[in-house]
């Protein structure tokens, strides 16, 4: 991964993928050696469906700067339905943050199928680029300071 | 005697009611709840704009719920709430009789689920002008605006949950809020924490919320948080054609989906 | 009453096709709609425009739409089929394309909304003139014909779409209406050579010589066209058809416009086949008219 | 307290390359909870494992973490090894520090630093495992095999001849399928039926099987082990016990002119019918549609001459339950309709056929009796043009994708001509010719070489008629796009395969998922060929892409063979990576609100309502209940329960808190 | 993400302009084999096509100095019945822009273009078509002075060639597209 950015600012990103489909890609990117930044973590779900948005918010409470959330294409989920009950549920968080004052910028969803190991790595690069872009994510980070502040006291 | 009392009075003694849920009149020109269960208490019922409160609420509540001779008197949110409520398993048909009121100012008796639907029917769905300007005066802001406003809202609250508490939805009897293992919502009333609980609060009521504004009504601090219920439910209008309290047996509508539901940001 | 209809003939139709253009004038009075010439109008820039310079190819059509948009037509009728190709073609490519919308309203300088409905004939046909035609029809055209597409009103059909492009049956369902007998054959939407006619007129000759000889094989009376391309190509071009094919071709080519104008007992001048080059000796048969209550039993036998 | 192991492999130096495994190694030795932490060469060797067994042994761990390849990898190799050393395996977890990391990294300190995340990431999940036990299923050995062409009777015959029961589900009247249609087969040109039909009769004889024909699936529920198959059986208007199959009624019906399903409409059959002669069962039913009684009311002629009084017009559709441990969908293809290629002509010109028709007029038992004659007028075709491609491999009309047997087929049907015309020519219009099986390379050659079929390459553009010839326009692409024209006697399209009409409607009845041509999708394309992805629903044949007969017959007995395993053991063992709805002490006695919306969340009806009664039966609240035989553990009821109420084995909300909060916090 | 290679065929300008992908071609021939003209030209469609796709410098030039991109009557039975929709016309259309610009035009195909520039000449000054002045002015152009003189009576007889040109109001506006539109 070249980083042409002369900005030093390296993003925590985590990424929650469901297991049959983008877990599956990204040991396919894992088998064809193919590159990306080593600021994203994988934790596992057995489906998008079952990534609650409560967790993205204690990704962010937690200082993340970025959050990728990846799973089957439509019609291939492997339990059928899941990553459309999850879509459903992103249309409506996605927007709710954007009203409160998020950045959605800050999640990127993507599709991505266990055959596609080269799209994972895109994925990969081109959110933490974005991110990058967007810089360290001071709004929320104030809030946990003043959070932590306050639970000291 | 209006009518409203008239009819109270008939219900309680005819023996066939035994309690009757509406308003009376409160301080300061605002009318509160009232519980009627004596044919002389009757004349105590008011119904007109005062009482714009959700009322739905009490329906559930331990107190009254097992109570199969009640009457509730109930505004537009009310009913709405009803509908709701019984497409969520919440009450259930039969329990209870409610006395709507026509646009001349006649009261309707409805027995069953389905006349509250068909009446529901009938009824506007949707934000008030005010309301709808509101909305649109957040969506109009930066986003670092939008922030800046929130935070500063947030940032007062006390958390002390009477928006909970108002809502004939938030039924759960044990409140993800307070679940500590794990720890969801930070226990403190600092921004985050806040910020987190109406967060969760909102996505909560997606495709349930039927835009009372009870939440914001009941806010001690007058934080404009029922803005945020309002937004999912204008989103489920928009993306889902799903609106709250108007079918008693629609599934929600984040239960459901359709392969063509289109969105313009999954990669 | 009189319906109002905003109407293109294009340079053609002014020059060397102006019998389509009084044809259609006649067949429109006929059934009592006016056409109005979209104001000051100009040249689509034909074949020759997009062959050379894309942009104008797009300007030129642009600024017919805007005069018609300026003169508040929501409706535009275009008889000449490369004319009506160009134009819906621009407007397809400008409506899906900001950018380019951007650009070429830069260079007319108009603001095109891109939503007028543009009819070719055969559209104008069905909309105005098919359901009424049996009332005023003195002459059944019991002939058979060859209705001949080509390629402009069919092609491409995604933006089109228009009838469909293979053995397409607009035209034949037209003919059927006036007593004709339309035949099946494979060419008609085969190319006529379009806009060779002057600079590769042997070209024309073959191509369009093969068309005509196919319709007359197969026993037809009368070609039926719907674009002055192929009018002038398959008439006025005939000496080289012959030439081509090596053998005499005398079969009549009639716009469909014509055709009907000639059912309704209109005169050769309203018509306007005495423009002609191939003679159109084509006698009709006065229609007997049956009571229509009569008419309806015999269907139903 | 925790007392977890953490073990970090090499992998040679698959890992090691990039990651300082020893000081991964190190820092994990000091996170909370951990009590021994190494690293090794090959954790997945024998003395590797030796290591994980010998350290739960000696400090007595309550939970490891192997940190070394996908757990898609090596998840059950290290389960098994903690469950030999008396661990439960389901408190073993893996740290993807290979695909996620090592193999996708340059060696730096923020690649080691990662995998360091990644591993405490995980072993803050582990602490937070809970010991399960596996599901055990009982299995009904009994299969459903939809569909009964090549591949369900194939299956069929395999499965019960294991010893297991079958019950055969076929739409139309008799079993056969497509290649009881076809005249002879490539690559050996020997007789299709006279192969098929024994089958045929070897499945309405087998003590295993039960047949079904003119019948449809219904709806099915459950799952693996346990399906419930509700099957309609369509009326086919006959008391099946009393037939004998006659044909008194088939002979006198009077309605004789209805265009054959099974000839392609170059035959005809009566409104009651058998659809050919050597129908599996040979009983016949009737077409409601066309029958005079059923539209005029009157006639009965068939119930009139029938022997044994087996007629029953007043027969309504009945419905059959079965119980089935596994189902196998073998519903086929079906050739497309070429009406959408107007150049083409077909539909408008008699004589321009698709390949189906062909193999009829070329069968001995076809409506010519094998003789190639024109549809038209009967004549003897001098020229054929075969058009390949017909459909295939164009997205602008028809289907994208080559249909693959085509060239085969068409090359077949050169030759049959050629064969029984020796004047004819026949002409092939192809583009490439695609010919990968067993000696098929060779049957193409020869029929180029020694049956002179005259191969031109190119796209036919337009079919015409003129004279009482076939005007076929063509190219050469080989000289330059010269252009060729055929006066041909004959047209024969090679139509593309496609799916069977109906398949999306029974994928959505099975939850199976089928691809964006409504072929349904295996499992993998390459590992699990013959099975979906839903467990205990297996495929064969051409419902999951165009294949030939061997291949057809291959994937059937490989379906079959996976069922017959399957059937082998009494319990099938799962997973118990489930949902449930949480408990807990009165007088709540369970978070969950009874509000039941999550009902239409669950892709597999796992969710239904519980009461909860006290000592003397009283109701006091109604709550979910997840079927833990049904639940597949997607864990969407999970995500959507709003009061936290349900939660999932294996994904608990506590883990994957746990995890998120690790993963990002002391970067 | 790799970086684009500098690509300068004829193809990748083609795809680029025009969003025509001559890739997708897989040399099936149905456009030859309906293309009215193919017969006439050095390179039917799908040959024009394959050299395309051989990203060849030389076999990009043939393409430009050919007889065929002027051959083609703009017809689209070649779109309208190819299997993978690429649409040939519009290349034919980019590739004569191209032609002109790099002057490679063939020789024998002067006619063709000599007609087309007096086409839009004639517009350019009047706003529509005068078919007198067009025939007049090709007839410089291509020096085909006899041609067609001999319908000429005819066609004035039957009313078929007014002779003088309709002026519209807005030809000063016309003719300044032809200006804006030069650079293109």
């Amino acid at each position: 991964m070249e980083t042409n950015n002369t900005n030093s600012f390296e993003p925590k990103v985590v990424a929650f993928v469901c297991n049959w489909c983008t877990y599956a890609g990204a040991d396919l990117t894992g088998t064809s050696r193919i590159k990306y930044a080593t600021n994203v973590k994988i934790i596992r779900f057995p489906c998008t469906g079952r990534i609650d948005f409560m967790l993205l918010m204690k990704a962010f409470a937690n200082g993340a700067d970025g959050i990728i959330i990846s799973g089957c294409h439509p019609n291939d989920c492997h339990y059928t339905s899941g990553n459309f009950h999850a879509r459903r549920r992103w249309m409506i968080f996605r927007n709710l943050l954007d009203f409160i004052g998020v950045d959605v910028n800050r999640i990127v969803f993507s599709w991505v199928s266990a055959a596609e190991g080269a799209k994972w790595a895109e994925v990969v690069n081109e959110s933490v680029d974005q991110f990058r872009q967007l810089g360290p994510a001071t709004s929320y980070q104030k809030l946990i300071k003043n959070s932590e502040f306050q639970e000291v006291e | 005697m209006n009518n409203l009392q008239q009819k109270a009075q008939q219900l309680l003694e005819s023996g066939n009611y035994g309690l009757i849920v509406g308003y009376e009149k409160g301080t300061s020109g605002k009318a509160r709840p009232v519980f009627i269960r004596k044919a002389e208490h009757a004349s105590k019922l008011i119904f007109d704009e005062s009482c714009d409160q959700n009322i739905a609420v009490y329906l559930y509540r331990q107190e009254i719920k097992h109570n199969k001779k009640k009457v509730i008197v109930a505004n537009h949110h009310t009913l709405k709430s009803i509908v709701e409520l019984a497409a969520e398993n919440q009450v259930f048909d039969g329990d209870f009789m409610v006395l709507a009121f026509a646009e001349n100012g006649d009261i309707i008796e409805l027995n069953t689920f389905e006349e509250i639907e068909k009446h529901v029917a009938t009824l506007y769905h949707g934000l008030t002008e005010a309301e709808a300007a509101m909305m649109k005066k957040i969506e109009d802001m930066s986003l670092e605006d939008r922030w800046a406003f929130w935070e500063n809202e947030f940032s007062k609250c006390i958390k002390c949950y009477a928006c909970r508490a108002s809502c004939p939805m938030c039924y759960c009897p044990t409140c993800t809020v307070e679940i500590n293992q794990p720890q969801w919502i930070s226990v403190p009333s600092h921004t985050l924490g806040n910020l987190e609980w109406h967060v969760m609060r909102a996505m909560h009521l997606a495709g349930r919320c039927v835009t009372c504004g009870q939440c914001g009504k009941a806010c001690p601090l007058e934080l404009p948080i029922q803005l945020l219920t309002y937004k999912v439910a204008l989103d489920s209008k928009q993306f889902f054609d799903s609106v709250a309290g108007t079918s008693i047996c629609a599934d929600n509508a984040l239960a459901i989906f359709k392969p063509e539901d289109h969105e313009n940001f999954i990669r | 009453m009189q319906k109002k209809i905003g109407y293109y003939p294009g340079c053609s139709l002014e020059g060397s096709s102006r019998e389509y253009s009084e044809s259609v004038v006649t067949l429109a009075n006929a059934f009592d709609v006016e056409l109005v010439q979209v104001p000051d109008w100009n040249c689509c820039g034909a074949t020759a425009a997009h062959n050379l310079n894309s942009i104008l190819s797009f300007s030129l059509p642009a600024r017919i739409l805007a005069k018609a948009q300026e003169a508040e037509m929501d409706t535009i009728v275009v008889p000449c089929a490369a004319c009506y190709n160009r134009l819906t073609m621009v407007q397809h490519e400008l409506k899906k394309n900001d950018t380019l919308r951007a650009e070429v309203n830069g260079i007319i300088g108009a603001e095109l909304k891109c939503d007028i409905k543009i009819l070719n004939i055969v559209q104008f046909i069905q909309m105005f003139v098919a359901d009424f035609v049996a009332s005023k029809q003195q002459f059944l055209f019991d002939k058979k014909v060859a209705c001949y597409y080509g390629c402009l009103l069919v092609r491409p059909h995604d933006v089109l779409d228009f009838d469909r492009t293979e053995d397409p049956q607009s035209m034949d369902e037209v003919m059927k209406s006036l007593g004709a007998n339309p035949i099946d054959w494979p060419f008609k939407t085969e190319c006529c050579g379009a806009g060779m006619s002057v600079s590769r007129t042997d070209i024309v000759g073959r191509l369009s010589g093969r068309i005509v000889k196919e319709a007359a094989d197969r026993g037809a009376e009368a070609i039926i066209v719907a674009c002055p391309m192929c009018h002038s190509n398959l008439d006025m071009r005939r000496p080289a058809l012959e030439k081509a094919m090596g053998e005499k071709l005398t079969i009549p080519v009639l716009y469909i416009s014509q055709a009907i104008d000639m059912a309704l007992g209109k005169s050769q001048k309203e018509t306007g086949i005495n423009r002609h080059f191939v003679p159109v000796n084509i006698s009709l048969q006065n229609r007997v008219v049956v009571p229509e209550v009569v008419l309806e039993k015999t269907e139903e036998n | 307290m925790a007392r977890i192991g953490v073990f970090i492999c090499h992998c040679g130096e698959n890992i090691s390359a990039t990651v300082d495994c020893e000081k991964v190694a190190k820092v994990a030795s000091e996170f909370p909870g951990v009590t021994v932490s190494v690293d090794y060469k090959y954790m997945c060797s024998d003395p590797g494992q030796n290591m994980v067994k010998e350290a739960i042994l000696e400090h007595n761990l309550t939970g490891v973490v192997v940190s070394a390849c996908s757990p898609r990898m090596h998840e059950p190799t290290f389960r098994n090894a903690c469950a030999e050393a008396g661990l439960n395996p389901f408190l073993c977890e893996m740290a993807n520090i290979r695909e996620h990391c090592s193999w996708v990294h340059e060696k730096s300190d923020a690649t080691t630093d990662k995998a360091i995340d990644i591993v405490r990431t995980l072993v803050e999940k582990v602490k937070r495992n809970e010991a399960l036990a596996p599901i055990y299923v009982p299995i009904t050995k009994t299969a459903v095999v939809i569909g009964g062409g090549v591949a369900g009777i194939q299956a069929s015959l395999d499965i019960a001849d294991a010893g297991h029961k079958v019950v055969l589900v076929e739409r139309e009247p008799s079993i056969g399928g497509h290649m009881s249609q076809l005249s002879e087969t490539f690559p050996t040109l020997d007789c299709s039926q006279c192969i098929l039909t024994p089958r045929m009769v070897d499945v309405a004889r087998h003590p295993n099987i039960t047949l079904y024909t003119y019948a449809e699936i219904e709806s099915v529920d459950g799952s693996i082990g346990n399906f419930n198959v509700k099957i309609r059986l369509k009326s086919k208007s006959l008391d099946e016990k009393l037939c004998t199959g006659c044909g008194a009624c088939i002979q006198k019906c009077p309605v004789k002119k209805i265009p054959s399903e099974f000839e392609q409409g170059l035959g005809k059959r009566t409104a009651i019918y058998v659809p050919f002669p050597q129908a599996v069962p040979n009983k016949p039913v009737i077409d409601r549609v066309n029958c005079t009684y059923y539209i005029k009311g009157k006639c009965k002629v068939c119930e009139i001459v029938c022997p044994t009084k087996a007629i029953r017009f007043d027969q309504e559709d009945s419905f059959v339950e079965v119980q089935a441990g596994a189902l196998l969908l073998a519903t086929g293809f079906d050739v497309l309709k070429t009406n959408f290629f107007p150049e083409y002509g077909y539909g408008k010109y008699e004589d321009v056929i698709d390949g189906l028709a062909f193999e009829r007029l070329a069968s001995a038992s076809g409506p010519t009796k094998g003789e190639i004659r024109r549809p038209s007028d009967g004549e003897i075709p001098k020229k054929i043009v075969f058009i390949a491609c017909a459909g295939s491999r164009d997205p602008a009309k028809g289907i994208e994708y080559c249909s693959k047997i085509c060239c085969m087929y068409t090359a077949k049907h050169a030759m049959l001509y050629k064969h029984k015309v020796h004047e004819g020519t026949p002409y092939i219009f192809y583009m490439d010719i695609r010919a990968t099986g067993k000696m098929y390379e060779e049957f193409v050659r020869r029929a180029i070489e020694e049956d002179e079929v005259k191969y031109i390459r190119g796209r036919v553009s337009q079919v015409y008629e003129k004279n009482g010839k076939l005007i076929v326009r063509g190219v050469d692409t080989l000289l330059m796009g010269q252009a060729v024209e055929i006066e041909a006697d004959m047209v024969v399209l090679a139509t593309a395969g496609i799916a069977s009409p109906g398949s999306e409607e029974l994928a959505q009845k099975l939850h199976v998922s089928y691809d964006k041509h409504k072929f349904f999708s295996e499992a993998h394309p390459k590992l699990k060929p013959v099975e979906t992805n839903t467990a205990g629903i297996y495929l064969a044949g051409a419902c999951q892409s165009t294949k030939d007969i061997p291949e057809t017959v291959a994937a059937a007995s490989g379906a079959a063979a996976k069922i017959a395993g399957l059937f082998s053991n009494d319990l099938l063992k799962r997973d118990p990576l489930i949902a449930v709805v949480k408990k807990c002490a009165p007088p709540l006695y369970s978070s969950c609100t009874g509000c039941f919306m999550c009902i239409p969340v669950c892709p597999y009806q796992a969710i239904d309502k519980e009461e909860i009664k006290d000592r003397s039966g009283n109701i006091i609240k109604t709550i979910s209940h997840i079927n833990p035989g049904l639940c597949q553990g997607c864990g969407t009821c999970v995500a959507f329960c709003k009061s936290k109420s349900i939660d999932i084995l294996g994904y608990n909300h506590d883990q994957v808190c746990a995890e998120v909060e690790a993963l990002l916090n002391e970067w | 993400m790799s970086a684009h290679i500098e690509n300068n065929s004829l193809s990748a300008k083609l795809q680029h302009a025009t969003e025509v992908k001559s890739a997708k071609c897989y040399q099936c021939g149905k456009c030859s084999a309906g293309c009215p003209v193919s017969n006439e030209m050095e390179y039917p469609p799908s040959v024009a096509m394959r050299l395309l796709q051989t990203e060849d410098p030389e076999n990009d030039k043939k393409l430009l100095k050919s007889q065929t991109i002027w051959l083609c009557v703009s017809c689209e039975m070649c779109l309208s019945r190819c299997p993978m929709e690429i649409d040939i016309p519009k290349a034919m259309d980019f590739m004569r822009q191209k032609s002109l610009a790099e002057g490679l035009s063939h020789p024998k195909s002067k006619n063709i273009i000599s007609f087309h520039k007096a086409f839009l000449d004639s517009i350019k000054f009047t706003g529509r078509l005068h078919e007198i002045s067009l025939v007049a002015d090709y007839k410089l152009r291509s020096w085909h002075l006899g041609q067609d003189v001999g319908m000429v009576p005819s066609m004035l007889s039957r009313g078929k060639l007014p002779i003088l040109p309709e002026m519209i109001k807005g030809r000063k506006q016309v003719a300044e597209f032809f200006k804006k539109t030069k650079k293109t």
